[in-house]
């Protein structure tokens, strides 16, 4: 804990209620009907796209999943602009292009959610690649889940990261499912970090509920990275509280399970510790908890209110 | 008759082949207990068990490639890929190994493999979940390639792709999948042969042939045409894009004189390409004026509905363009 | 004007890039120490620095989507992927990444990335090394695609690919590697615009427009149909697949009035159909005859030397084809 | 020792004395421009092909890579068309259609030799695949060298025939090189075996020089495959004699290293164990070597006199 200065944590919860606020709103727009396509939520998971993010300047990178959302605004992402891209508006990220599942601000580093499972590790190599060629001293964390710990490319990514000691941290969101299946399907192992001695690099298993912990670990792999000793495996066992997409009836899910997951809430722990151990007062948690949400609030009236593309823009940016 | 709708007749194709052959196998992401995204596969996993339905990690070049594996030795794979966007994630098990193995063992094996996935735009899925990339395997000896639009055409085709001793590439239309249509009764075995088109409305005037979701649009606008402008279109479903059945459709170029075709493809090196070659080589005379095509702008999917839909062909520009070149 | 010989032009391509912009790099299998396996990169590992001129492990897939991720934040990745076939193992990256990307993030990067390959058969390669797969990609907005024929256009395209600021793929010719031709001194920045066709040789009877190694084969067969049939064949090489340079066949074939296009990748959806509806909608009229194209057979690329030499078209066969029209 | 009866024993023997001399041969037509393309020789990795494929029955799978012509042979591959095909002859194995890089005998279970690095390995899970499904009790062997282990496809193979428990065995030859390049380039671990653990399998690296070794070792992970125990993961440890392709110049062999490897031959090591703990007499391999060295040249000769197949068959076997 000693690392983590009270300013840093209260921003660290920030970014969490930030997070929930936004894919709530996400969630109840897209029950409205006015939220177009699909939408992947990461509620219950802000704790890893946040532990993460702190530990990174604006200058380092991020490579992101379908789920995207979350690592985009701990990454720095406006909430604004964000909101209007799922909204599919001109004043969108993409210009309403891409929609949720690019979500991507690249001038905070974040590179972009994708929506080829897998994509987002030899992505991240990239981005590790040109900090290591430049000597710019940056370094790239790749979010991905447990299922797409399965594809071929996930195994690439972790052999020429660690072939090249890139700067990098592969940081694993295990959310128990893969779509409408569960981890087993996909992992014979019980940890996805168990393969990293596969890549003669370290690898951890962490809580992913504790931002602590998360910002923690990642602050060790960071520096292990900046520092030019190559790459690091990160996993940290969370849980999605919605669906695979916005409408996902989850029957797969056993009885009660995301009720038991919503009592242990990341930001409900976070905030225990925040009294506790940082003696931050219930006031002023409950103020930012308050000014996220108008925050959020305001960024969807904003995505309501901003204009469509026009389809004379339809073929702007295919080409450089 | 009975009515089914497109997934259902998916679902009743596949129980059936799996009933009908206990080499049938199905192998995907989300294919067994949960039923499917689309609830394509529900039910089957309780009916022929996990041996047989089996949910794959998310390795799609593995899988597609195992699969093949299993073809050589006696299965007859059935393999879902979930959205048409990520073949591009299996090519080398479908090009350079599914389809040139026989050829390349001197014929010590057939690959008797269907994979099957759901393409097309249409419902804001964005650039990397909307494509149509049937030309690039119409392109592939050793493959063959159909479009169903109907779900009657599903349950025939898909049941002759599972049958077929060669790899069938199926694919299926996201938009269409909640579609009703009506298709033989439970208990007809039913198939349909791959590499024939049909006419699915007859006219003197044009031939219109679409391929998927835009056999639809064809046939609205074929019908405001008759009405707003006395113009009978001919259109044809091209329904196996390899084997390409041009037969059909040079015989009613014979008749029309006008072709036009349209898909949800981009235009370079698409199936209204190889067909317009093929019409070009084969009757350039009877032509009474240029073909053309029908496609998107060249432009990946976007996600943004009112972009969407002015990129995707409608009945109404395809009414429009029909009627700026012969009213 | 100085001699080379085309692998020797790619390589004084490479190293005239790397040396002016300290942001390209090479990454492949074989690119380093060893210098490639036709000696395309030797010396660069030297010169450069294994930093910028990097061994990869085989792993398309993941180092053509890193080199993605590269030039998203500022490098100018160059990517060797051995034989055109392996195109197979990195659809995914190209197609759904570096085609996409900047559309689909609204313009908020530029993807300057090349990737090249060694296509074409010829040299007994077998079904599996011996492919032509440009169509696919001539297909998807966002690539572009350059088959470079002779030394010099090695040298043009190649410069011009590593400099656009859009993800290029050059094709080159495994058969070509050895032979010679004029290119512009050393020292000399020369480089080619992507996407224009050049005239070879002119004449006013018959357009044949060639692909890659086929403008040799093209050219051969019009100096025996000038000869022997005092038929006189405009030859033109399309160089770029994408963008494709209609505008020069058209004109072309404006005076020709006749069209024959010879490639050495399939005919179903591949460029030669393209061309041939591009006339056909702008141009119909201009067609005395029916264009059609010369391509193997739709087989794949057979192993056995007497069976690929009569698998793909050769300048006798195009000869023939044409006196048996023209004659 | 124990499992390896004499006739076993001088069965294999054999088997590597047929691929020397059938390389050999190759290796000789090719250089006088007999032989078409490309061809991959096996040439001092034979104790591999003969050990794996002395644990298999017929029905057994192997499958393979672009170095095919030992696993063909030591399945049980008919020298006589083997030769003929890479003679690019209509007698061939594949009517001259495939050549060296495909060379397949499907009848005794080898399912190809492949051009597409990595491949072999899903291919191998398709057939073990079959054997499950069927529950005929065939088991599958995938040969794939060191470079093919950073190849996406191997990753997802090992995890699904773990997930899958399949009756499968992953042979790794690893000889040094791949192409011009070394192990170093492609693996940052000692040893390729070292990733089993990383799919919950058994790995282990032996001395593939040493063909008893590898038989051994095989016939435990086999009958773990029989058994339903699911899949291995074996790491030989060999070396190329020839370059990666024959004509290749091998600028990338530190000098000496071929000269010091042919030293340790597999097969003069293997002799010198028949004759001192199996009680061979000389002159018994020596009647060995001659018989197999005329049963190549009768392969030969059969090659070179077999007819060219006709450009009318250029289509067959497109389609089924
Ligand atoms: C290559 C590819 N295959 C399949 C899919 C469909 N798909 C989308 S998300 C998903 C599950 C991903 O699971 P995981 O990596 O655990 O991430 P999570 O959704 O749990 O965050 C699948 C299979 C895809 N988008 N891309
Ligand atoms: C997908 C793919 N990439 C590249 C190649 C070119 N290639 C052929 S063999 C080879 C090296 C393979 O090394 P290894 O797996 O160690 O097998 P070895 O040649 O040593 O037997 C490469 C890169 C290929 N055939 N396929
Ligand atoms: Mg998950
Ligand atoms: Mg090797």
């Amino acid at each position: 804990m000693s690392k983590l200065t009270q300013q840093a944590a209260l921003g660290m919860h920030r970014a969490m209620c930030r997070i929930r606020y936004f894919e709530e709103a996400a969630a109840a727009k897209y029950k409205e009907g006015e939220l177009p396509g699909f939408i992947h939520l990461s509620i219950g998971q802000e704790a890893c796209a946040v532990g993460v993010c702190a530990t990174l300047t604006p200058e380092d990178y991020i490579t992101s999943t379908h789920r995207g959302h979350g690592h985009c605004l701990a990454k720095g992402g406006d909430a604004k602009r964000m909101m209007a891209e799922l909204f599919a508006k001109e004043a969108g990220y993409s210009q309403g292009r891409g929609g949720s599942m690019h979500i991507a601000d690249v001038a905070v580093g974040m590179l972009g959610a994708n929506g080829i499972v897998g994509q987002s590790m030899p992505l991240g190599v990239g981005a590790a690649l040109t900090a290591q060629v430049k000597g710019s001293g940056a370094v790239a964390v790749a979010f991905f889940g447990e299922g797409a710990s399965g594809a071929g490319v996930a195994h690439e990514a972790m052999n020429m990261a660690s072939l090249w000691r890139l700067p990098l941290v592969f940081f694993c969101e295990a959310n128990r499912y893969a779509e409408l299946t569960p981890y087993e399907t996909h992992v014979p192992l019980a940890n996805v970090a168990d393969r990293a001695p596969a890549y003669d690099m370290p690898g951890v298993t962490i809580d992913g509920g504790d931002v602590v912990a998360v910002f923690e670990t990642m602050e060790e792999a960071v520096a292990r990275a900046r520092a030019g000793h190559g790459p690091s495996l990160i996993e940290a066992k969370t849980y999605r509280w919605h669906g695979h997409y916005e409408g996902d009836p989850q029957k797969y899910k056993p009885e009660g399970e995301t009720e038991k997951e919503k009592a242990r809430d990341p930001i409900m722990r976070f905030e225990a510790l925040l009294r506790e151990s940082f003696g931050v007062a219930a006031a002023g948690l409950e103020a930012a908890h308050a000014e996220e949400k108008s925050a959020i609030e305001a960024a969807v009236a904003f995505a309501e209110q901003a204009v469509d593309p026009t389809p004379d823009g339809l073929t702007a940016n295919v080409y450089a | 008759m009975a009515k089914l709708k497109y997934y259902q007749a998916f679902n009743r194709a596949l129980r059936e082949e799996l009933a009908r052959d206990e080499n049938v196998i199905v192998m995907g992401e989300d294919v067994g207990e949960s039923g499917g995204i689309f609830a394509q596969t529900r039910g089957l996993h309780a009916e022929f068990g996990g041996v047989r339905v089996r949910d794959t990690p998310i390795a799609e070049n593995g899988f597609v490639s195992a699969a093949v594996g299993a073809a050589m030795t006696g299965l007859r794979p059935v393999v879902e890929i979930g959205f048409e966007d990520f073949l591009t994630c299996c090519m080398d098990p479908l090009v350079n190994q599914a389809a040139k193995l026989r050829f390349m063992l001197g014929g010590q094996v057939t690959v008797p493999l269907t994979v099957y996935t759901f393409g097309s735009g249409g419902v804001n899925a964005g650039p990397q979940h909307s494509q149509s990339l049937g030309a690039w395997f119409a392109q592939v000896p050793g493959l063959k390639v159909v479009t169903p639009s109907t779900p009657r055409d599903v349950l025939g085709l898909f049941k002759s792709a599972i049958r077929d001793d060669n790899p069938v590439l199926c694919l299926f239309a996201k938009r269409l999948i909640g579609a009703s249509g009506e298709v033989p009764e439970e208990g007809e075995d039913f198939t349909l042969p791959i590499g024939r088109s049909e006419v699915r409305r007859t006219g003197n005037d044009i031939t219109i042939v679409g391929v998927s979701t835009m056999v639809r649009a064809a046939l609205a606008a074929a019908e405001s045409l008759a009405e707003e402008n006395a113009i009978e279109a001919e259109v044809i479903d091209v329904m196996s894009l390899s084997p390409l059945d041009c037969d059909t459709i040079i015989a009613s170029v014979m008749r029309t004189g006008r072709l036009c075709i349209v898909h949800e493809a981009h235009g370079p090196c698409g199936i209204g390409a190889e067909i317009i070659a093929r019409v070009s080589e084969q009757a350039h005379d009877v032509l009474k004026a240029p073909p053309w095509r029908i496609t998107p702008p060249f432009a990946p999917s976007p996600f943004a509905p009112v972009l969407e839909k002015a990129y995707l062909p409608s009945a109404a520009r395809i009414g429009d363009e029909i009627r700026g070149r012969l009213a």
